[in-house]
């Protein structure tokens, strides 16, 4: 099963998706064995900001039919922690290292991909564009233009492989694929999670503190396929595909749709381990099929 | 054996229903789970059915709930349950031979009490779990005030030992809050006791500010919405004067110190 | 709970969503029954274009967590066989109509405007622009200059009150509700269904005849509450809210968000009489909460 | 009365489960339906399990699931049901007194032979579902030929009056397929026979083909994928030579005449 994403060797396809995996805390939780058994082939951080957060004031989370809705708000050490606390211990997981990064501005952005990228232990970054950029006020995950020219600011910086996470929120999620690919993007991975809203029982107001959050989990695996099977006819590059992802078979349909590696996020909140087993379900049914 | 020294086996594991009792409005499921390790008083697991969690109202649940253990005995584990809601429902309906799957232990537990001071445990409703677990571990001598509802509820109370009970409606034992005889207490021995507390939020905040107002030291077991108990998510979070800490990872035991409030929102039913 | 809505007056709030319910196959079905206890408090029609269609190639239907994926694809009578045949037999209903049309032009939804406007038996008319405009390639209601321009060209075809039906794809939705605001829309529904896929588990091939679909139901719910929201702040005219709805809760829950009615789908499917339930649960809900 | 005269009650009701037998492969569910009319041989029901409709392989069932009448008796309804998923797997495990949601009788259902000919019902698998109340209806001098995969499958067939069975590994009755059996009928007496059939996707193509090639009367119990079975979806069309037609309405029972195909796609398992 081992694959090749982007240069880099990985022994399964499976990796985690942002910000649903805590390498640090999970060792706290399960010890070493984590490391022996670690789920994943690559590692990917939560999102990592230029400046430390606190995150959205809780309640953060909501279940709703087959997922949930969050509303963490990216709540981390900011790059400087990040680089000196975090990246050593993350370093002994084993794995490839993925930086997700964040910024407000290109120039936000550009700082975090030179400071990460400037460090051996990482293997590729991932760009999270779910966000607005405040400069011109336009999502820069939704359209075209802003992740163009995007990516003509941070490419430059980096040989590293640089990912795009792109937002499922775009009238044209192809199109936004597209410019990102042209202006030299190594892969793209999707999907974020999709806006959503759920109201407190009680007092009729909005129950996250964050007022909106964003679904993940098999709810929206239906639309995680549609959008990787679009982008996969519009782009060449690899994609890492994500959404709703519980089974085997599941990594094995986003394949087939044109993944090239598949992450899984909310499953691993059901079971820690999720990433083994998915990993090897998809080996079994790989073998199955192709004889 | 060094209790609570090794950490939870990794990924989740199925455990077997071995008995399932009642006591009033909860239910005590108990099962049989070789393969963790012994939990410290305090810790909780995620639990879920192993079959059909999911379709019940609003299409949920999705994902495991947290549950404080109960008691801990030659590799059963026992848990107590209220029924609020479609991952409580499914689980109180669990049958002996049928299967939890689990994840834990989990967080931190409780510590004994500082050099001087006597444990008092403060209970409300299905907060008494992690005192039950507490008391068998300090011996019987530590003494727990408990507060429920009504006698349906007060029957929970049976899970301790010789407890001290208090009712909202008078039906057993003191007629009013549990933190009526706690404040009892600390009038009288305020630097003798080390308060273990554990219950909804608005009996948590009280003892909190009883605490912080006689300088006493409290041990707070709090709950907050959890999605999965190990760090994962940031979603546990409760605000402390150190910021927000995540509940699963740093708690769910705090120091009554750290909390500017105990009433956590979200929380509680 | 009786409701006034864009000069109608409803018995309440609940109706169907367009496509969800046949009314004159539900007869066949469930007899007179069907008209003694009428479900809704006015019948959406299912969407009539101006020629007939006979839809997508089959399969049509995949279940999902917490909801389907359907790529129905449109059936219908055409606009003349639906004046014909179904408007005089939908009349008898008792309950008023809205029919809901597309066109794929503006020319062809300006003539089903006209021609659907002009028979009394019509109480409003829903307009679905979940399709590419033929002439300009554009989405219509992924666009609020598309919007903004179809309205332009319809709105004085009719005195009746025209709802517009958005789709959830949009990047900006609030914005396209504006737009069609601006240009003199009555009222807005929202959440269509969203893009959704499955692959037949035996070949790995698109299970639907229509190779991609929409996800309705309980799985789509959190999406719909927060585009709700967001368009019930961005435009002051009245909402018809849909998506996952299956319980007078969810209802409220959409009511609490700025709807002013809510239309049932996907949950007829699963309770034929679920209109009732869900009216009647919103009853209790509301006398609860406002005493 | 008239068989079949009363539509459907409007909405989903319950109706208790009675009993739960095995036949080999297959449970028959009973259950106590008073409020619904006597239904037609041949139609249908929408079912779906009172309780926890959901959390099975990939969060489902969701939607209610078709199945036919396989006997009505004292306003008791019949149902054989094969365990090929979750929705098929949630309904097998219900036991009595457990409900069920039931909307139906829906579809059409099977009419009486033409003149001169004699009704000769063709089962396959599950499929012998509509055919066990066809043949209480016609009365036992109706005959059956069924296929089953092998012995397991095979004991479905005691569900009717005296049938030949073949089974697809000779485990049981003649080796071979049921439409062997029904071709040797054909070659003696096509002229006299009226094929009523119901099974999976490519016997029925068989049969409908054999029937077409020697102008045999053939009607044929289809299955497509239904998510509402009263025409409010149009998801369960099936091609006929008038164009689509929605299977819950205008079938599941079609003339094999105006079928290109009984080959559904999506159809069976
Ligand atoms: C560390 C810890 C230990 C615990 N120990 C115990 C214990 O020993 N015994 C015990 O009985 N309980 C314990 N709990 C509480 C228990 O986890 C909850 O009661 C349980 O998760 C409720 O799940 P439910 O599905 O039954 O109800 P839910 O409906 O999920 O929850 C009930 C409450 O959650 C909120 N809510 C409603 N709908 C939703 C939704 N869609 N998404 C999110 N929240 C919603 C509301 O406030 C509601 O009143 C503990 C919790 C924690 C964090
Ligand atoms: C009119 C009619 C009468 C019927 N009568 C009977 C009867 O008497 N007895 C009986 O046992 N059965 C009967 N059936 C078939 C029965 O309805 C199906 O077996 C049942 O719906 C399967 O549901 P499931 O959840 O168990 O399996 P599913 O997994 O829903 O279905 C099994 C098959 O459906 C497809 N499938 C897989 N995943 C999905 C998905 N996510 N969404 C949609 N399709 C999927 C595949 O082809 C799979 O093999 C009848 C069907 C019809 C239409
Ligand atoms: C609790 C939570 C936190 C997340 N945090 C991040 C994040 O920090 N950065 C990011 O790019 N995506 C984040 N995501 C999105 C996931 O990486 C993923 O795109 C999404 O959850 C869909 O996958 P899933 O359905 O398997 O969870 C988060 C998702 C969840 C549920
Ligand atoms: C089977 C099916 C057919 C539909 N057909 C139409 C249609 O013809 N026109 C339309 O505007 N919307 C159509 N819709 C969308 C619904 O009107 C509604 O917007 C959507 O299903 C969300 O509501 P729900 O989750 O309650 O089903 C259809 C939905 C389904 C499930
Ligand atoms: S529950 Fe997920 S981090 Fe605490
Ligand atoms: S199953 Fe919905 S129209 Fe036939």
């Amino acid at each position: 099963m081992s694959v090749e994403f982007c240069g880099l060797e990985l022994a399964h396809p499976i990796i985690n998706a942002s910000g649903t995996f805590d390498a640090i805390a999970a060792r706290r939780a399960f010890g070493d064995q984590l490391i022996e058994r670690f789920p994943f082939a690559a590692f990917v951080s939560k999102t990592v900001t230029l400046e430390p957060r606190q995150g959205n004031p809780p309640p953060r989370l909501w279940e709703v039919a087959g997922g949930l809705i969050n509303s963490i708000g990216l709540p981390n050490k900011g790059l400087a922690g990040y680089l000196e606390q975090d990246l050593p211990e993350l370093a002994c997981l084993g794995v490839p290292l993925i930086v997700n990064v964040m910024g407000f501005s290109r120039a936000e952005v550009a700082h975090l991909v030179r400071a990460v990228s400037e460090r051996e232990e990482v293997s590729a970054l991932e760009l999270n564009v779910s966000c607005p950029n405040v400069e011109t006020g336009l999502m820069m995950g939704a359209d075209p233009g802003e992740i163009a020219a995007l990516l003509h600011r941070v490419r430059p910086l980096t040989d590293k492989p640089l990912i795009v996470k792109l937002t499922p929120s775009a009238t044209d999620v192809p199109a936004v694929a597209l410019a990102a690919f042209r202006a030299g993007a190594d892969a793209v991975s999707l999907i974020n999670t999709v806006r959503g809203m759920a109201l407190d029982p009680r007092t009729g107001e909005p129950w996250l503190g964050g007022t909106t959050g964003g679904v993940s989990g098999p709810a929206i695996r239906p639309i995680a396929l549609a959008q990787v099977h679009a982008v996969a006819e519009a782009v060449p590059i690899p994609i890492v595909a994500m959404g709703g992802v519980q089974r085997g078979r599941d990594a094995h349909d986003l394949m087939r749709a044109g993944a090239s590696l598949v992450a899984v996020g909310t499953e691993s909140f059901r079971d820690p381990a999720a990433g083994l087993r998915i990993a090897a379900q998809l080996a079994d049914l790989t073998s199955t099929v192709r004889p | 054996m060094t209790i609570g020294s090794r950490p939870a086996p990794f990924g989740r594991r199925a455990a077997t229903v071995t008995a399932r009792e009642t006591y009033g409005a909860y239910v005590v499921l108990r099962c049989h789970d070789p393969g963790g390790p012994q939990p410290r008083a305090g810790q909780f697991y995620m639990l879920a059915a192993a079959e059909r969690w999911g379709g019940g109202e609003a299409e949920r649940p999705f994902l495991p709930r947290a549950f404080s253990v109960l008691r801990a005995l030659e590799r059963d584990l026992h848990f107590l349950l209220e029924d609020v809601g479609p991952g409580t429902s499914r689980l109180t309906e669990l049958a002996p031979g049928e299967d939890l799957l689990l994840v834990g232990p989990l967080g931190n537990g409780f510590t004994g009490p500082r050099e001087g001071r006597t444990p008092l445990l403060v209970g409300g409703g299905v907060g008494v779990a992690p005192l039950a677990i507490w008391q068998d571990q300090l011996g019987r001598a530590a003494r727990a005030l408990l507060g429920f509802r009504d006698r349906v509820h007060a029957d929970g109370a049976a899970l301790l030992h010789d407890p001290t009970i208090a009712t909202d409606d008078g039906s057993v034992g003191y007629h009013g809050l549990v933190t009526d005889l706690l404040g009892e207490e600390l009038d009288v021995r305020a630097d003798q006791i080390e308060v273990y507390a554990c219950g909804p939020p608005a009996m948590l905040e009280a003892v909190r500010a009883m605490c912080a107002e006689r300088a006493v030291p409290g041990q707070l077991a709090l709950e907050s919405g959890m999605a999965c108990g190990f760090g994962a998510c940031f979603g546990c979070v409760v605000p402390t004067v150190h910021g927000y800490i995540r509940l699963c990872l740093e708690g769910p035991v705090l120091d009554a110190q750290v909390l500017p409030t105990a009433a956590i929102v979200g929380a509680g039913h």
